[in-house]
């Protein structure tokens, strides 16, 4: 049977599949066995008390949905008191995610929640929402090195960057926040999104713009996730448009090495603990030993680039 | 040509009817029921009845299961739609809903055949409660609202609880459940649009006449905005608590996405809760509304 | 009946509805009549022949397909000998659309070509399998600037400059190529994109990397449009999801002239017709008098900020 | 539930069977036909049967319709697929599709139930030619190649053209349409992998018995590569001329996209073509294979 162990950095992952923060929540205990997942990643948390964006906070758009619901949440002590034991009944490593606007604050985050019971600060500098100089500095590398810089400083947990698939050039951003001291980057968050009702010409979300969220993406956020991967010695985690388990393995031949997924797990609530079946039973089935040997594995080395000579073979 | 629904292509592992269920224990899951029947009901209405698992019937009166449509159009339901329980028959081992076809979502459910499958993921939220104190309790009602009511009140006929229910509907063909109510032994009283009863005076008038007889020892309510506020300032004026069933709309429905908040009124504070965790049931008085 | 013509710049247009550049040819002809188009868009043309990208050119993702083609073609002057008579067999507007991977050689192809025959140069200066200094040009902004001075310098023809939806910062792109002298802004090009086979770790493209065609991606588009509307003054183009006439009003409300279609033509080839019947319809219906008047009609100017006082409005 | 499919969310004005045609002098359009028949012609190959307006009846020989196929899982197939004409029965109004359901939209296909909706577009490409000196040929088809073939022979017996078919496949329950081609008076030949007959030198005698016996004016072939490369040294030997049908990935199938090309030698230069507009009927001596 194949190992589907996998290691970031320090922490060890019963196998590559967490869920994205945000979608998710210890309450998906009511449905299926969470000590099965990878990894438990809880919802983002900022410092302060927020009610999060007006409704309606999602819409249904040709393929997929988009939402904002602003990051509410009741602060960075209630998260530690109330919500922290919730996950501590599981097993996996867990995973906090964190925002904010400025990099001092997110160096405070980072200080208060560099506590034993939480494994890994994954920092959310991409919330598709906010601007590059006010919570989405994955934006731009300046601004991502110094807010990773100033992370890296407050704390020696080990620091995820999820970044932000809108920015224009992922792969310098990335780099950026590889040599700022990110343990592991995360890719993507959503793509910031605007949908109009022709019915009453108004926007479909109380907050207007919103993160698009569709299986139809996964082409986009992997081609990042496979130039990313090239570039940088870190592990990277792909997010986005994971619905099945060749999605995961299609993840790690780009050069991933684990997957979060989000909506699948919104469509059908079983769909992280399945997914990680079929990825079991897609391994053995081709005798594959290791799950990490898929990781970079992609064949893309000998391809025809004679476009004549590519015309004449078969379909 | 069952398979042409959007549910396959999808990564899941629910239960299916007849098969061994893994988990048991836990208090919600994602299930393939079959469908027994799913018929109209009256000229807006529809009845879904499902044969569904073991785990799935332990619903209780108020709480809500999230239902993957079928698609009407070839364009896929991208997320799911949260309906209340109508009817839970444990010793038959099937469940009810009742609903209304408008939107993308439940025209699909209105395409379901008997004999085809559909995945429903619950039982969710937090349903209505009975004290034991409650002898007499006024469910009142309006439209697909009447749904939501009804296990209350099967759940109070079982606890000898009498039950006044009041149903508000446009017409008198679109008023539904009367004879539901009235097997459970209600005292049943319609109000229609078309009359004129349905008016919030009259509708007042009738609860006034109820409290003054002792008839009201809680207020249930689901489906109209307007007599909410009637049923709230009510129970405030005489001291009569009241629920109410409230509706957003949802994504996960399990409380991790927090996009199907309302506002609520705890202790003069204003405040945002999720209808699929910390609801669908709320206390009246802390209801503001919609 | 409802007014369907706009003014792009000097250019008039019957309708909004145009064909998307390189997902249509007058060859279309087969099936829907021409006349009724907004406009005629020809395929993306370089200054030289040549032959394209390596097979397989396309393959189809989960919510859509992804496409390099590789601008195969006989050169500028095999244009306007053999494809350009072609097209002016019928009436609408003329639209060529070019590509070069120099600044110079943009300018050069625009002296070429204006010429009576092509009513306005559309330049690609966003082919998304080129970098930015080789023909994507606009991924930044001061590459924008310089290319689109060169070819403004070049031309008296109408110019719209067809932008990049992977450019980080989609508005400061839009503006660089207004200021330069660009008398509309197509938005947008495709979306890079990657596809690797699960069966035998390959890219599924012979060139790797795609654009990403997608009904799904029109709320990112959309956004865009919207974004740059509210940021310049010349109209804009949007393209991206098109496939029905409420698409169309959706992208006018968000401030676009106009729209391109591409996928929705090689779905349906009577697409296009049908939409434009479709729009005539739909604003009858509601007494529409101008299709102008939906530019830029959106009702944002009093969205509900409060999040409790939006979460206590009905759904 | 014929409405579950993918077809009908997208905008589109095709001519429907028995609707009236606006663009009658079109060569080519979009069409909603109706199923006759859908049925298994042995393991592994189907025969689809249409009722299909007039327009489309216009289809020639070695032409092709490009497939709206429905959703074999719920997801939508997003391109059309290609595939040849396998009769036109003008007075009847008729086309006929040999296919093998292999891939999501061929599975699709394999579902379309009599009585349903199937949305074509074409005719398309360009077809064999008959010249009028050819007055006996040779066709040699593989597999669903053979179906591309049929027309042409169906056109050549009209023309009193004697026809000899060389049938291959892999076992002799694979051989499909022996009687359509008999019936057309077609001297049959039939090789199979099981016994070896199909092995290049065995196909390659019969050719030569054929060239010899003067029964070999012109060459037409479908579905392999090796049975192309043959015909093409054999005619060059020869100096008989022949086509071949080819095959690619499609898009557009109407010359705009230029994602169908393939590599053909033309006066000793090797160039692109799109297998949608410039063929897929090309010149034996300019193909190079696959
Ligand atoms: C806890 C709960 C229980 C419910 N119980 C029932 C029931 O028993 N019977 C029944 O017919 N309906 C019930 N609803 C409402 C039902 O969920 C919606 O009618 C349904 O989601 C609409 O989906 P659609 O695709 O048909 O409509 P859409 O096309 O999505 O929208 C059509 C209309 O329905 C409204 N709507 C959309 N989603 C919701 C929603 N989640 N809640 C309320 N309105 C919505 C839209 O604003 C719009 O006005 C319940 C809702 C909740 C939250
Ligand atoms: C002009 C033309 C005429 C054709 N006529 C017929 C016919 O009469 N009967 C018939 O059964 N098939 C015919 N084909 C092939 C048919 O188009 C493919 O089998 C079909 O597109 C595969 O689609 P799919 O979704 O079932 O398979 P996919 O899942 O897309 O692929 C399954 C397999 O089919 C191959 N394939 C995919 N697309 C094509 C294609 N366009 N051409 C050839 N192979 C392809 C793939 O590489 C793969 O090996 C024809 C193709 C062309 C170009
Ligand atoms: C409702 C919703 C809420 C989200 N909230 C967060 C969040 O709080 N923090 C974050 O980093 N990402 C958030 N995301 C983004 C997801 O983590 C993930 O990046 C995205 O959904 C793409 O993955 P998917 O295609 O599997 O859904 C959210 C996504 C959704 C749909
Ligand atoms: C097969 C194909 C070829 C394309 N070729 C070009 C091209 O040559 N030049 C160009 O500017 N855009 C090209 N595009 C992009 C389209 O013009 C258009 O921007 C894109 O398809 C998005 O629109 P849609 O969603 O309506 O398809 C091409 C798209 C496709 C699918
Ligand atoms: S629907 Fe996700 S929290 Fe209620
Ligand atoms: S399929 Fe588009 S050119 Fe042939």
């Amino acid at each position: 049977m194949v190992d589907l162990s996998i290691r970031i950095g320090d922490v060890d992952l019963a196998n590559p599949v967490m869920p994205a923060s945000g979608a998710f929540s210890w309450e998906y205990a009511d449905v299926i066995d969470l000590n099965r997942l990878g990894g438990l990643v809880a919802k983002t948390i900022c410092k302060e008390p927020r009610n999060g964006n007006p409704t309606p906070r999602m819409a249904e758009t040709e393929a997929g949905i988009i939402q904002s619901i602003g990051l509410p949440g009741k602060g960075v002590y209630y998260f530690l008191d109330h919500i922290v034991p919730e996950y501590k009944k599981f097993t996996p490593p867990f995973i906090a995610s964190i925002s904010a606007e400025t990099a001092d604050e997110f160096a405070e985050m980072c200080s208060i929640l560099s506590v034993p019971q939480i494994d890994v600060l994954e920092v959310n500098i991409s919330c598709p929402t906010r601007n590059a100089t006010g919570g989405n500095f994955s934006l731009h590398e300046e601004h991502t090195a110094k807010v990773m810089r100033d992370i890296r400083a407050a704390t020696d947990h080990p620091v995820w960057a999820k970044l932000s698939p809108n920015a224009g050039d992922i792969v310098s951003i990335a780099v950026a926040a590889e040599e700022a001291g990110a343990d592991a980057l995360v890719i993507a968050n959503t793509f910031l999104s605007l949908k109009i009702r022709t019915d009453n010409f108004r926007p479909a979300l109380g907050n207007k713009f919103g993160g698009l969220v569709s299986p139809a993406l996964k082409p986009i956020v992997l081609r990042m996730v496979y130039q990313v991967a090239k570039e940088v010695t870190v592990p990277v985690i792909g997010i986005g448009g994971v619905t099945k388990a060749e999605d995961v393995v299609e993840y790690m031949l780009a050069g991933a090495h684990g997957v979060g997924i989000g909506y699948a797990g919104f469509r059908n609530p079983t769909a992280l603990t399945a997914i990680i079946d079929d990825l079991e039973a897609w391994c053995d089935a081709r005798g594959i030993e290791r799950i990490t040997d898929l990781i970079g594995a992609v064949r893309d080395d000998d391809m025809e680039t004679d476009t004549l000579v590519a015309a004449s073979a078969g379909i | 040509m069952q398979d042409l629904t959007a549910s396959d292509k999808y990564t899941a592992a629910p239960v299916r009817l007849g098969e061994p269920d893994p988990y048991p224990d836990r208090v919600a899951g994602e299930f393939v029921c079959r469908v027994v029947s799913n018929d109209m009901v009256n000229e807006s209405n529809r009845l879904l009845v499902l044969d569904a698992p073991e785990r799935a019937l332990r619903a209780r009166a108020g709480q809500f299961f999230h239902l993957l449509c079928p698609t009407p159009d070839g364009a896929e339901v991208w997320m799911r739609r949260p309906m209340s329980i109508y009817r839970i028959d444990k010793p038959g081992g099937r469940l009810e809903f009742l609903y209304k076809g408008e939107g993308r979502g439940t025209l699909g459910m209105s395409m379901l055949e008997p004999g085809g499958e559909f995945n429903i993921a619950g039982p969710l939220g937090i349903g209505f409660s009975l004290e034991s104190g409650w002898k007499n309790i006024v469910v009142l009602g309006r439209g697909v609202g009447l749904a939501t009511l009804a296990p209350l009140s099967q759940l109070a006929a079982e606890h000898d609880v009498r039950i006044t229910a009041i149903l508000s509907a446009r017409t008198p063909e679109l008023l539904m459940s009367r004879d539901f109510f009235a097997d459970l032994g209600a005292n049943v009283i319609t109000v229609v649009d078309s009359d004129g009863s349905s008016a919030v005076e009259n509708v007042e008038a009738i609860l006034e006449s109820l409290i003054a007889d002792g008839r009201a020892d809680a207020f249930f309510t689901c489906g109209s905005n307007r007599l909410l506020m009637l049923m709230k300032r009510l129970g405030a004026a005489h001291g009569i608590p009241g629920q109410v069933a409230m509706e957003q709309l949802m994504c996960c429905a399990l409380g991790a996405c927090y996009i199907c908040v309302r506002t609520f009124e705890v202790d003069g504070k204003r405040v945002l809760k999720r209808v699929c965790r910390e609801g669908p049931v709320f206390d009246i008085q802390e209801a503001v509304g919609w």
